[in-house]
């Protein structure tokens, strides 16, 4: 547990709402420890950005919005998976890590032409990477519930999306290999003396993957402006991150590949969006890769909503595939002390952006947008049979071959 | 005896291999050396034998096959369970080194190692990486392996003991969908060949062969086709190398028509090899092949059921074929 | 027009189609960016795009593979060159990624990219894994990339030309027999289309099948056939992926017999889904099937040029054939 | 140039033949800044040990006659490849690197049962480790000419020799994976409890490998008796390490792993065997791996004899495979003033173990014994091609197909 203690050490008062912007700063002093390495790492550099703070309120309110949207939709995809048959998902949840995507995704471009805007490689974990992005909600619903309308219409389901038109290349099912095709646009970036971002969302399973020396080594031998984003929520699947990696932070490996590593508090979004916003300036500057850990959470299992219950959040109960789960309820419990939902709005509200009114107006705006994506998806065209030999080439459609 | 489960049928042969061989070692990933099954006994093989010999570690693949041809090497029996999301990620360990060192060393190095290779259940819903069936012809290409695929709970128990005691190299393919079915299997220690196909029923008018998760569609159309009054000689090819030309090509003499039936994609799949060594063999036969097309298996379950060959699919060509 | 070797004019096209697109890259390893060819200028790619476009790191051939597919994926047209010795190392990559996003992307995504893969020249004395012929079914069982392989510097050329220009990951196969080859090839950019197979003679007692590093000795071999006055016809599969069925089927309609050649070992060989092709739509024909044994390559050159197929052993097979 | 001095910094008198034990030591001090990081590692961990002093003579003259073995085998081979078509070798020379697979050996247990002997997994440069582990001259010599007699049946030739009498796993014509595959090895030893320790020998190249990161990962976690000698001779084919690796010292990227990486001097056989022996000490006493980068050199071309002369150590001409070489002749020149055959010299004779006399009888006898082993192979029958069916599995023949 002392992973967990340091990593997630901000006292749990930090998510009261009486909140006071002097007991706030406390709560960054307390995450500071947390992220002692990663900090060190960074200060040794002089960066010393606490860039959040100057944000406009519009941008900030936008966060929060995002937060909240990746969290609502999450939720209602559970519930749904425990409750409406008719809503045939099958999901790896973000909640508990939406402070991260969206972080990430806030210091980044994501509208402009395909030839301007920065991209992200995520994994199979995936709503808040395409949520932070830009992905279009009704159409999320629609490809998780396999429509011919969904976002790609039905052919992805969950763990393939992909939106070229935000730069969400997309999610892979195979854990590593996104990180070197990620480096690769990076390299295509520099080839072509573009000044776009290529960043990779992966899981601290990816660290122990081939994949993960190919693109440090690359992306640091060729200077490449890419960003490897690990969020380490403590477990592969059932594992704990222990039995993948033989150091308690993932990001000291980065300084083998003489490339900043730095640690940062996931459920704090505008910690993540400081350290992320640092590694776009570097990147954009062709001073090469950056490696940023996120510490976070996930609030489910691994897969799925077993163990949960419609309407509350998280997964407390048994789950069946996780038969050797090392992940104690009480870890998860201690979690949601720092919820990144709570730690947003406490920000905003102590910050004077938003007051509680307008924190819960935003809320329920959001939550009756979620079920407008979902009354849409309802009302969607499922596949064509047929329509499964297209697709394969950008030419044409393959033969059928299972009639004989 | 009592009905068990594949996967626990399999779990059962390694048990009884690694009792009597103190050294043999266990190399997992994400599916818990764990096997439980209804009124029989918990099999736990981390717990029974430990975690120096019982492991895992991260997400590894070509580690998991390394480690197990490099124990092989040093002479310890070795076998490791490659999940299907990483099937293909050991690739070139297994066609490079697996396959060629004995060869290479002129008969020096020696490989008792089991390579299980998961094929994925083929499942509506998971998409393109999760519910492919792919691997068995990449694997059956390479020499110096064998690779064999269980298409039962008695085969996969019957082919694991063979395989742990075969002193060569084995690609132990396992399908997913074999994971739902079930049957009585004996308790005791029992071996089943690696290279012979076995019979599954026999017929004068058409040879079926199939193998792996297949063979559950072809032994069900083989059922509707026998009650149709067409005589079917159904054929689980259990071995994809060495392959049983000798039963393919004797039979097909016989019934001058085949009909191969996979879930492989079409081009290179098992039955292109079937069918390719008949007619070296047989002359005057007709021939036909069931297979996914050439394409990802898609997410949506509407696309993804149409597209996936069935039973229905056997039938249909079957009775085309004869007219 | 001037006589140039396979790999200079596999380099002609590259250079012409770079200077076309300002933002294409090349990422080689061992193999220098460079080509020169007897009276014509040095190619020398790394010199005249800079190292940003024409770049080389570590033996990683996963990341070359990796990082070409992530340039293509967003919108560079990207080529890597994979040195046989790692041709199976980014396996994966190809097959589970740039064989599969397109598809699971519903149409989303979209691969500029060629990999060229080569394959070892089979040269006595290099052994196992340096004289391996085998890439070739392993990569054309793969859906979602188109597989082609050349046998002459006309083709090589012309194809390259096209698989760049082509939407679609293209896995380019390279054969190093190929190297000694040369011929007349024209200087200004010309393509091949990357589905057809090459009808190199014609004639109605027997259809020869073969493709790439093979083609010269069924070439070799015809030429020895016909001056025995037998009516033999060529062909050149050129892309194993699609394989163009028709003009298999049409020619075996015409002879009634088919004899494969490959290079490639016997168990599932380019020849085997060729014979299934045909046998699924001609009644009547014979087969026969000329390959590389289910064995690595040794290192001994009296072993080695044994086991190695070549024309004298398709002339001896044909004439039993006809027999 | 940077790396190669301060790597190969032991002053030029060290292989002068006057030399007393008073000016090797400077030899030694000069060495020692060549290799600060991996010593202040190994200090940190209180290994002082300069164990080679302590060795029996025998030992020590042994170990300089296995360097002059493979010296004047390797320098056979180069000149038959020039001057000699009947020997139809095709070969990567180690001249130059021999004190590294010495030093490396003289530590392990190369004699007894194969259930105890410690075993090494080679590279495509397999004569100094070969002949290092015990491999016997006469089969190699008929081997390399794919001998029916030699070691491997003529099924190996030069790449792929294997020897399990003297736990030689064998060489790998494949860059990388051998450490993978060594790894496992250490994970059988400790799996079965036995005292033996796997050797993986990489070049330089191997570290952009994702056997790298997989090896050392999986041997740290594991804590496997695995020890990873990186023969760092500054170029993979005709790269410089620079291109394929960020660092300057490969052993750096052993802290990663929490694993100690050690640098030495890999051309005095003494120095490796310190380092070797403290990390052989280690893994048999259960502490886990070790990474030991040894700085060397190859005197020959990466592949062949191009540019060499019949008689003459090295290959100073040009290579026509070499496009892009980045090798500078008097980088070569350099190194050849630190000889490793001279270094063991010297060091025996200011030891007092032998004289020149004594060490000249010894060379003269080595040279003796490489003639004799390439005179047998002359006389040795050809492989029966038949035999090519064979060895495919341990029973039977597989079925020819080339005749249709
Ligand atoms: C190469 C590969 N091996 C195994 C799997 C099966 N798998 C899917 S998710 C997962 C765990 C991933 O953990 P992590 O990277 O930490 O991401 P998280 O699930 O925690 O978000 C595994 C092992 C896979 N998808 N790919
Ligand atoms: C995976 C792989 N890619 C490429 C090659 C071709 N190749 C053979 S040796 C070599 C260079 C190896 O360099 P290094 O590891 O430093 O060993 P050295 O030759 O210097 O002893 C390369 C690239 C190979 N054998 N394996
Ligand atoms: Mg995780
Ligand atoms: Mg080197």
């Amino acid at each position: 547990m002392a992973i967990v203690q340091s990593s997630a050490g901000g006292p749990a008062h930090t998510s009261l709402p009486s909140q006071t912007r002097r007991t706030l700063l406390k709560g960054f002093a307390a995450a500071g420890a947390a992220v002692s390495i990663g900090s060190k790492i960074a200060r040794a550099q002089g960066e010393i950005g606490f860039w959040a703070q100057n944000l406009p309120n519009e941008k900030l309110i936008d966060m929060y919005s995002t937060i909240l949207r990746i969290r609502w939709f999450d939720r209602t995809l559970a519930d749904k998976q425990l409750s409406d048959r008719s809503f045939r998902n099958l999901i790896h949840l973000y909640c508990g890590q939406e402070a991260v995507a969206t972080g990430v995704c806030a210091a980044l471009n994501n509208k402009g032409p395909f030839e301007e805007i920065d991209v992200i490689f995520g994994t199979h974990r995936p709503t808040g990477h395409a949520i932070a992005k830009g992905v279009d909600m009704k159409k999320l619903a629609a490809e998780y519930n396999f429509k011919a309308t969904g976002l790609n219409r039905g052919y992805a389901g969950e763990m393939h999306l992909a939106d070229k038109s935000v730069g969400y290349i997309g999610a892979d099912g195979i854990v590593g290999p996104a990180a070197v095709l990620a480096s690769g646009a990076a390299f295509a970036f520099r080839a072509r003396g573009s000044k776009q971002v290529a960043v990779v969302f992966g899981g601290d399973g990816t660290y122990a993957t081939a994949a993960f020396h190919s693109s440090m080594n690359n992306a640091a031998l060729l200077k490449l402006p890419f960003i490897y984003v690990v969020e380490n929520n403590l477990y592969h699947q059932f594992a704990h991150y222990s039995y993948s990696c033989p150091m308690k932070d993932i990001a000291t490996a980065a300084s083998m590949y003489r490339v900043p590593g730095w640690v940062v508090d996931g459920q704090d979004v505008t910690q993540v969006y400081n350290k992320m916003k640092d590694a776009v300036d570097r990147a954009r500057a062709g001073e090469g890769p950056t490696l940023i850990e996120a510490k976070t959470y996930r609030y489910y299992a691994h897969w799925g909503a077993p163990g949960a219950e419609v309407g509350k959040l998280g997964s407390f109960g048994y789950d069946p595939q996780a038969i050797t789960s090392w992940r104690p309820e009480r870890e998860l419990r201690d979690w949601l002390q720092r919820d990144p939902v709570d730690i947003a709005r406490n920000t905003l509200i102590s910050w004077g952006v938003i007051d509680q009114a307008k924190a819960s107006a935003i809320e329920a705006a959001v939550r009756q947008e979620v079920k407008e994506a979902f009354d849409w998806e309802a009302q969607q065209p499922l596949c064509k049979p047929e329509d499964a030999l297209k697709n394969v080439f950008v030419e044409g459609t393959v033969a059928a071959r299972q009639f004989g | 005896m009592a009905s068990k489960s594949s996967m626990y049928a399999m779990y059962e042969a390694v048990q009884h291999e690694m009792r009597q061989r103190k050294d043999m070692t266990w190399i997992f990933e994400l599916t818990p050396a764990v096997a439980s099954n209804p009124g029989t006994p918990v099999i736990n093989l981390e717990k029974e034998f430990g975690r120096t010999r019982v492991t895992n570690t991260g997400i590894d693949e070509m580690w998991m096959a390394g480690a197990t041809l490099g124990a092989g090497l040093v002479g310890t029996t070795a076998v490791t369970y490659i999940p299907y999301q990483g099937s293909q990620i050991p690739f070139e360990i297994i066609q490079n080194h697996a396959g060629k060192l004995r060869y290479m060393s002129g008969g020096d190095s020696t490989m008792p190692v089991v390579f299980i290779i998961e094929i994925s259940g083929q499942s509506p819903g998971f998409g393109g990486q999760h519910s492919d069936y792919e691997a068995d012809s990449y694997y059956a290409h390479i020499p110096g392996v064998k690779v064999v695929i269980p298409s039962r709970p008695y085969d996969a128990k019957g082919m694991m003991a063979s395989a742990i005691r075969d002193p060569n190299p084995v690609v132990y393919l396992f399908p997913q969908g074999l994971r739902q079915l079930s049957e009585e299997v004996p308790d005791e220690q029992f071996t089943v060949p690696l290279d012979k196909a076995a019979m599954r029923t026999t017929g004068n008018d058409l040879t079926i062969v199939g193998s792996g998760a297949g063979m559950t569609m072809v032994l069900d159309a083989t059922d509707q086709l026998q009650k149709a009054g067409m005589k079917v000689e159904a054929i689980d090819l259990r071995s994809l190398k060495p392959m049983d030309t000798e039963t393919l090509v004797k039979s097909v003499q016989k019934t001058k028509r085949l009909l191969t039936f996979d879930q492989s994609y079409y081009t290179l799949c098992p039955g292109a090899e079937v069918i390719a060594r008949v007619a070296e063999n047989v002359d005057g036969a007709r021939y036909k092949r069931i297979a996914f097309p050439d394409a990802p298996p898609p997410a949506s379950p509407e696309m993804f059921n149409w597209m996936r060959p069935n039973a229905g699919h056997i039938v249909a060509a079957a009775k085309k074929f004869i007219a």
